[in-house]
């Protein structure tokens, strides 16, 4: 039972999904246990898994589906999952985004859409498995129908909502596709020289005739990364993520916004470090070149147009876009804290995107808008979901006790040690930015003053609201106490960020990166 | 603006052909492709290890069954979707035409398609299960009795096609297909190999540890067949009638 | 060379129906073009010796998405305007 | 300060001094509009508290031992550690013992006007103060740093607490220099000390690490220098000085706490600290462009004392002399001579509680009378003579006449621009006090015929709301 | 097969498929991105993926080698085991041995064409999902061209905010009298929970938040790319996308429901003293936007 946990992250969700819908026929209400208990058994799983990566000496956990082991058959004959601690982290962060969303799906899906909850939460649990397996798997085509297993939930989860969904989904779906499709022919074009599919086995035969030079294997290194670069909403290619996000049922934007972007960065990091090896991406290619310069366009667009936004939703997501940012930057200035950065600002966005969706689904449900005009006098309205929902607005400002402010302390110390000024302005630049966005609105809320300035109350503290406004009506408790938990990971995350890194740093030794401090 | 999205696709074919010439002659056999050790083992040790001569399904219902698990799962949430999105979903100019038959269906097409009908239906079970041999397998065979389904609700009118194979059937099908094949997958988990080992339900069939194989590929493509078959049809009885299973074509 | 040419041909026609599927107007004729496209493409695996790919290709590729395509645009408009 | 190698004590009580505000603020909470009683015993409960843990430590340290205590281990290298000092300590006091003040003319004041949102208030309140005990404890630069951060967020509800236009104004301003000061110019001065020094496994600890900065060149070290004297902008050094009055929205418990002991002391502190434990006086002494700084204290003190002269609101004009003062503290760190810190550390208490007075005397007299204009002061002092002559020994304790405590430090400020044979420093010095009298005097003269004189060291009264008519 | 031509037939008769493939994917790539209609879209995806799939089919072909099934003499169960049907449990034949490297060389590599039947099935799956989406938009906006959905969807846009802009235009400038705040329920910004009655409706009908015009997927074109018009005009009832009830939504009726729920004047409800000196229809006057903060 033990060996195979790192199966069981999979099975227990595709398991759950498909009593969803068997369940289609039965009573609704079932479906809500059933995706919970699954998610639980998942983590059980991912726990495990975790367990026995730390407890192995090489800190791997290699499962062959279909019995072909490694002794007696060659590597690649079967599918791998290759874990490892970065894989491994990376499936804790989806399965436990997972299973808090699962808490607070109960009533939003019931509200939003109606009649279709078994179908919600197949697709819904089909999601969190394509993602938990885009974390594990170690084989290249293997990765890619699991990527279109997110992709095709996650165009159905968003497409459940509004007409204006359905738009916004399909500039997604072509958008997606194209990603998936590049992938797919870069893993072809690594398949014609490498012969084989395994991701530790193209790494091998890279190695072993250097094939870093030749030309096949440069445009599938093109392709590789520019596909996952569309898939992961990086600047030029983003403009789907803020329709769809913001037009999405809550709890599809609260599952996706944290888990799909953050994954496929996981899925860039994968590919450079352990598929064409550190040397090949970052010394050979010029990438290291004009990427960060990228990355600055990208955060300084990003921001601005958060900064342009009325809504929360919306600005929330051009907020994720500048966090894709963050994170492409943290692995390409090619450095080793900078890595470090990057990875660990993965696991920390997930959880203060979270937090901050879930807080603006509260806000959504009870001010009935999230638009910055309807949410004066929330303070008092409902201070536990404004308090959560600021605990990750000050994380992604990086306030030093939430873990945003560790993750940029790495991003900083790498951009420092890699002598990168331009990503180190930039990342100053955005967290001005962001200070202005999250006391923008701490104002809109906090104060009685209408945009044009001329004073709403009476002064006082009078909010210009009626008594039945400001009277004290917190969210319902199933999607309230998810929300106090995303804050108290975000806490918990910043507080052992330690422990956190140190596994990091163990999964980095094998990496030989630059660490570019002579003192 | 369609000269300035020519730019980035004229791009993407200079790099493909910048790289077409580095590739390996065509069809050469000690191409790395064609001669890796993977390759090679499929060719030569399929029928050693599970005593299937196609090994195309060989390879993709057991070496690499996880694969094929995962794209049925596809099919499914493909079907799944379409439902989610099309469901009660009404707008101002959703065509809820009241299905009139002006024409009913015309005398010839539904006695032809009466008699062809059974004909397909068994070439798919033939399709299905002489998958180990021939080319065919869970899909195709899946697919040729989906479009059974569709071809009786193109000749008649789609109630006809609903009364032999109702939407919420199709989709208890479809996931008995998935449960079918991830059962067979535990199963063997259970009996102490990993996920998806066949060759441990040897512990429990009377027959050798490769004949397994051979017998649980078979139980795998019936499980994909069965869900190919419901979420064919249920797609297009979702597509033509914007789900609400009224008219069709 | 029968099979040569045979091979070329059919690469050549494929390009032709591509270009046709996509230039037409009427959306009906631009599906059925694409059925050929796609039977021509398992023609031309068949030949290549990927019968099982072909077969794949001429029942779920050609077969199912043009029916749901065509099942799909009765439901629109027949007109596009590109 | 960096004391002789004294005993490390381990010991509970600065955890105390930093957590009780916090746990008082669930009892303030909980309490809340409706048991407005049980919410101010609450709030007093846990002033004292503080004020006698903080108080107790006295002795302890008195014997030479320094007190620790280890909260987390941020990083492998760095951790977050409490330790009192003897100027943490002194800090402590001024603080902890001015809360009580503040908390029992708060009570007045915010009946006496009925405010809103008093629970708010207070529980605020008590959270900046547990985090200005948490920065005078604090033992290496990222907790100073955590703290910091942790007050400027913590005050903003206080400074809108009008939660109108001109709060939103000051809110503005005032959140919009301290965080971007400290994100902007701080974090990075930070970061790289952090990441150069020691091969990046350095604690910049405040003891151990002092003169480490020396490693760098010239010209980093220069850098450093100004941004961390920019980037602790609550000490409201003149280019970033004007959160200070803009904050003046407050109501008055807190611009009399806050902005005459807590936020800007914790500016000047930090100043300190950097100055003297991180750079410590050798590294300043041989640093070229170090007097630079001199001249930008002394610019500070010279222009703050005559913008102040101008000043008809009576709390801008308090503002602007706090500025002043804090120039003189900020003189005496870049001077880099013993004397100079002593001065300024003196400096810090002396000035704490002559301000603190005027500041509760100006909202006395806006309670009382509703008046805001010194203009509007003519022959108030009849009426109150308390509270003006209150004010009156307030200022001339800030100006620094010979019995009262603001002369003591401004003299030892004297001396140590004199080891530096800095003299143009003293004849500054001399000016501004000059200065001085001409903004804070004629305020009670105006209020009187004539003048009181009574010997009282620290102007410390009690809330003069007893005997408002 | 292949008898070697000229050099010129070697190399581009050799060559021709991979050229071929290249062709396909560029026209498939084209079509997805310049195409207007939203079937030729999917049709320029379809084409897309299966020239990437003719890529992969290529990469397994051999030079004279046969299709991946056993020929009867490699066949396990094959002829010369004595007894024909298929589970002869008798299996003491010399039983199925593995082929030596000249034989391989005689069968096509099988593995390509596994991963092609895994990507050919995704295409069709993506295909039908997208096929449910043109249905849904062109039942919600009528159209399936690019460009008229993107005006439609900016006029719904602009039709659910312009009547809040104009009224809380005019209603800034009659509040323009800052002192005598007469109405004792101030302006409600956008919570409207006075308006109990109609703010179900109004909040069924708000289908969207903000304006974002659905920027056209000019995905590849790096540099020149059309910046999404960042939302300049705003919304009040941005309801979350309410998915329409199973009850008729009066979709057609929404423009006109937000415009006449901002102009229904909620009678003030008059407090201690109501100094109305204007009447001002300020209750349901939606606060004051400019445009531009």
């Amino acid at each position: 039972m033990m060996e195979n946990a790192i199966a069981w992250i999979l099975i227990f969700p595709l398991f759950g999904s498909v009593a969803c819908a068997i369940l289609r026929m039965g009573k609704r209400k079932i479906c809500y246990p059933v995706a919970v208990l699954s998610m639980v058994g998942a983590l059980w799983g991912g726990i495990e898994t975790l367990m026995q990566v730390v407890a192995s000496e090489e800190y791997t956990v290699s499962y062959i589906f279909g019995g072909w082991t490694l002794d007696s058959y060659p590597r690649g004959v079967g599918i791998e999952f290759h874990a490892d601690i970065l894989s491994i982290l990376i499936t804790l962060v989806v399965l436990g985004v997972g299973l808090i969303v699962a808490l607070y799906s109960k009533l939003p899906v019931m509200e939003e859409t109606p009649g279709k909850e078994s179908i919600f939460y197949t697709l819904f649990l089909l999601q969190v498995t394509g993602l938990a397996g885009i974390c594990l798997t170690g084989d290249a085509f293997n990765l890619y129908v699991l990527i279109e297993v997110a992709a095709l939930t996650g165009y159905g989860l968003i497409a459940m909502g509004s007409k204006r969904a359905a738009a916004a989904t399909f500039n997604y779906v072509i958008l997606g596709t194209i990603g998936a499709s590049l992938y797919l022919l870069g893993v072809g074009y690594i398949y014609i020289k490498t012969g084989t599919l395994n991701m530790v086995g193209i790494h091998d035969v890279i190695e072993a005739n250097n094939l870093a030079d030749s030309a096949t294997m440069q445009v599938a290194f093109i392709l590789v990364v520019v596909g996952i670069l569309i898939k992961m909403a990086f600047f030029p290619f983003h403009a789907w993520l803020p329709n769809a996000y913001c037009n999405a049922p809550t709890v599809t934007s609260s599952l996706l916004a944290p888990l799909v972007t953050k994954v496929m960065i996981y899925v860039m990091i994968r590919m450079l470090l352990s598929v064409f090896g550190v040397d090949f991406s970052f010394e050979l290619t010029l990438w290291t070149d004009f990427m960060p310069w990228l990355v600055v366009v990208a955060i300084v667009c990003a921001a601005v147009m958060a900064l342009a936004q009325r809504e929360i939703k919306r600005m929330l997501a051009y907020l994720i876009v500048a966090e894709v940012g963050y994170m492409v930057g943290g692995v390409w200035i090619y450095n080793y804290y900078g890595m470090i950065g990057s990875i660990f600002h993965v696991i920390s966005d997930a959880c203060m995107t979270l937090c901050l969706f879930l807080g603006a689904g509260l806000i959504l449900r009870k001010a009935k808008t999230t638009h910055f005009d309807g949410l004066r006098g929330l303070f008092s309205k409902m201070p536990l979901t404004m308090t959560g929902f600021f605990i990750g607005g000050f994380s992604i400002i990086g306030l030093p006790p939430t873990c945003g402010f560790f993750s940029k302390w790495y991003l900083i110390t790498g951009g420092m040690v890699s002598q990168r000024w331009e990503y180190l302005v930039v990342l100053m630049f955005s967290t001005m930015v962001m200070v202005v966005l999250f006391f923008r609105l701490i104002e809109r809320i906090h104060l009685a003053v209408s945009e044009s300035g001329e004073n709403l109350g009476h002064g006082h503290g009078d909010l210009g609201l009626t008594e039945e406004q400001t009277r004290f009506d917190e969210g319902p408790l199933s999607m309230l106490i998810p929300l106090i938990l995303a804050a108290s990971v975000v806490l918990i995350v910043g507080i052992y960020n330690q422990d956190v890194v140190n596994l990091i740093k163990i999964f980095l030794a094998e990496f030989n990166l630059p660490k570019g401090v002579d003192y | 603006m369609k000269k300035i999205s020519l730019i980035p696709v004229l791009v993407v074919g200079v790099l493909l052909l910048y790289a077409a010439d580095d590739f390996p002659e065509w069809g050469n056999p000690t191409a790395p492709a064609s001669a890796s050790s993977l390759s090679s083992h499929f060719i030569s040790n399929t029928g050693v290890d599970t005593e299937v001569p196609n090994m195309v399904t060989a390879v993709l219902a057991d070496y690499r069954g996880f694969d094929t698990m995962f794209e049925t799962v596809v099919v499914f949430i493909a079907g799944m979707a379409v439902l989610a999105i099309l469901k009660g979903s009404s707008g101002p100019f959703s065509k809820n035409k009241k299905y009139t038959s002006s024409i009913e269906p015309d005398l010839i097409v539904t006695n032809t398609v009466r008699l062809l009908v059974p004909v397909i239906q068994i070439f798919s079970f033939y399709v299905l299960a002489h998958g180990h041999v021939s080319p065919g397998g869970g899909f195709q065979g899946g697919v040729v009795m989906g479009a059974s389904f569709i071809m009786i609700a193109l000749s008649w009118d789609l109630e006809t096609a609903l009364v032999r194979f109702p939407l919420d059937k199709c989709f208890l099908v479809a996931a008995l297909g998935i449960i079918l094949y991830g059962g067979i997958g535990l199963l063997s988990m259970f009996l102490g190999g990993e996920f998806l080992d066949y060759a441990e339900l040897a512990n429990i069939l009377p027959v050798s540890r490769e004949m397994a194989r051979y017998h649980a590929m078979l139980g795998v493509e019936i499980g994909v067949g069965l869900t190919v078959t419901a979420i064919m049809f249920a797609l297009y009885a979702n597509l033509s009638t914007e789900g609400k299973l009224k008219g069709g074509l | 060379m029968g099979l040569e040419l045979f091979n070329t041909m059919i690469l050549l026609l494929l390009v032709v129906a591509a270009i046709v599927a996509l230039r037409v107007k009427d959306l009906l004729t631009a599906s059925v073009v694409f059925a050929v496209y796609s039977f021509l493409m398992c023609l031309l695996w068949a030949e290549m010796g990927a019968v099982d790919v072909a077969f794949t290709e001429a029942t779920v590729g050609a077969g199912i998405s043009t029916v749901v395509m065509v099942a799909t645009i009765l439901n629109l408009k027949r007109k596009s305007s590109d | 300060m960096s004391a002789p190698e004294a005993i490390i004590v381990e010991d509970i009580r600065p955890l105390i001094a930093f957590v009780a505000p916090l746990v008082g603020v669930f009892g303030i909470a909980w309490a809340g509009e409706k048991r407005k009683n049980l919410r101010e015993t609450f709030t007093f409960l846990v002033a004292i508290i503080q004020a006698s843990a903080v108080l107790s430590m006295i002795p302890i340290l008195m014997s030479g031992k320094i007190i620790e205590f280890h909260i987390w281990q941020v990083f492998t290298h760095v951790p977050l550690l409490l330790r009192v000092d003897g100027f943490g300590l002194l800090f402590a006091c001024v603080a902890s013992v001015l809360w009580i003040a503040t908390t029992l003319y708060a009570i007045g004041y915010m009946r006496g006007l009925h405010e809103h949102a008093q629970t708010r208030f207070y529980s605020f309140f008590a959270i900046s103060l547990s985090a200005t005990m948490g920065v005078a404890f604090s033992s290496n630069l990222l907790t100073i740093y955590f703290f910091y951060e942790m007050l400027s967020v913590s005050t903003f509800p206080l400074v809108t607490h009008m939660q109108d236009k001109e709060a939103r104004t000051g809110g503005r301003t005032y959140l919009g220099y301290l965080l971007f000061t400290s994100l902007c110019l701080l974090l990075p001065a930070l970061s790289w000390c952090y990441v150069w020094l020691d091969e990046g496994n350095v604690a910049m600890d405040f003891l151990a690490d002092t003169g480490k900065v020396g490693a760098f060149g010239q010209s980093t070290q220069i850098i450093l220098l100004c941004l961390f004297t920019f980037g602790f902008a609550k000490a409201g050094i003149m280019p970033l000085h004007s959160w200070l009055p803009g904050a003046m929205v407050a109501p008055t418990p807190v611009s009399a706490l806050l902005h005459a002991v807590a936020v800007v002391k914790v500016g000047v502190f930090c100043v300190i600290r950097v100055y003297a434990d991180i750079f410590g006086l050798e590294v300043l002494q041989n640093m070229d462009g170090e007097d630079w700084m001199i001249a930008i204290a002394c610019a500070t003190i010279l222009i703050s004392s005559l913008i102040a002269l101008s000043q008809d609101n009576l709390k801008r004009r308090l503002a602007f002399s706090t500025i002043g003062q804090l120039g003189y503290v900020v003189l005496g760190a870049t001077l880099a001579t013993e004397q100079g810190v002593g001065g300024s550390v003196l400096h810090v208490a002396m000035h704490a509680c002559g301000k603190i007075t005027l500041f509760f005397c100006a909202g006395a007299i806006f309670v009382a009378s509703g008046k805001k204009y010194v203009s509007e002061l003519r022959g108030l002092g009849r009426k109150m003579p308390i509270t003006m002559g209150a004010f009156m020994i307030g200022s001339l304790s800030v100006i620094g006449l010979p019995p009262l405590g603001g002369f003591i430090s401004k003299w030892y400020l004297a001396l140590g621009a004199l080891d530096r044979d800095a003299v143009w420093v003293v004849v500054v010095l001399l000016l501004s006090s000059l200065l001085n009298v001409f903004y804070l005097l004629p305020v009670a003269v105006t209020a009187f015929f004539r003048t009181e004189e009574k010997e009282n060291d620290t102007g410390f009264k009690e809330a003069p709301l007893g005997n408002m008519e | 097969m292949f008898e070697d031509g000229t050099i010129f037939n070697e190399l581009f008769i050799e060559r021709l498929n991979y050229i071929i493939y290249v062709i396909l994917l560029l026209i498939g790539l084209h079509g997805m991105i310049a195409k207007n209609n939203l079937i030729k879209k999917l049709i320029g995806m379809s084409i897309f993926q299966t020239a990437i799939i003719l890529f992969y089919v290529s990469v397994g072909v051999k030079e004279g080698a046969t299709i991946p099934i056993y020929l009867p003499e490699h066949d396990p169960h094959g002829s010369h085991v004595t007894n024909l049907e298929e589970n002869s449990s008798s299996e003491e034949s010399h039983g199925p041995v593995a082929l030596d490297a000249d034989l391989v060389k005689g069968y096509a590599n099988p593995l390509p064409h596994v991963l092609m039947l895994t990507a050919i099935v995704v295409g069709v799956a993506t295909l039908g999902l997208a096929l449910a989406l043109c249905q849904k938009i062109y039942q919600g906006y009528g159209t399936i061209e690019e460009d008229e959905l993107l005006t439609k969807i900016e006029r719904q846009e602009m039709r659910s905010n312009p009547s809040v802009a104009i009224k809380s235009m005019d209603s800034s400038k009659m509040t323009t009298v800052k002192l005598e705040k007469s109405v004792s329920k101030p302006k409600v910004s956008s919570s409207p929970s006075t308006q109990r009655p109609n703010a179900k409706l109004k909040a069924e009908a708000k289908t969207d938040s903000s304006t974002t015009k659905v920027k056209t997927s000019r995905v590849k074109s790096v540099s020149s790319k059309t910046k999404p018009m960042a939302s300049k005009s705003t919304t009040t009832g941005s309801r979350a996308s309410k998915s329409t009830t199973t009850g008729s939504r009066k979709s057609s009726a929404k423009p006109n429901t937000a415009a006449s729920q901002s102009r229904t004047k909620a009678k003030p409800k008059p407090k201690a003293k109501p100094k109305a000196s204007a009447q001002k229809t300020t209750a349901s006057k939606l606060k004051s936007r400019t445009p531009k903060k």
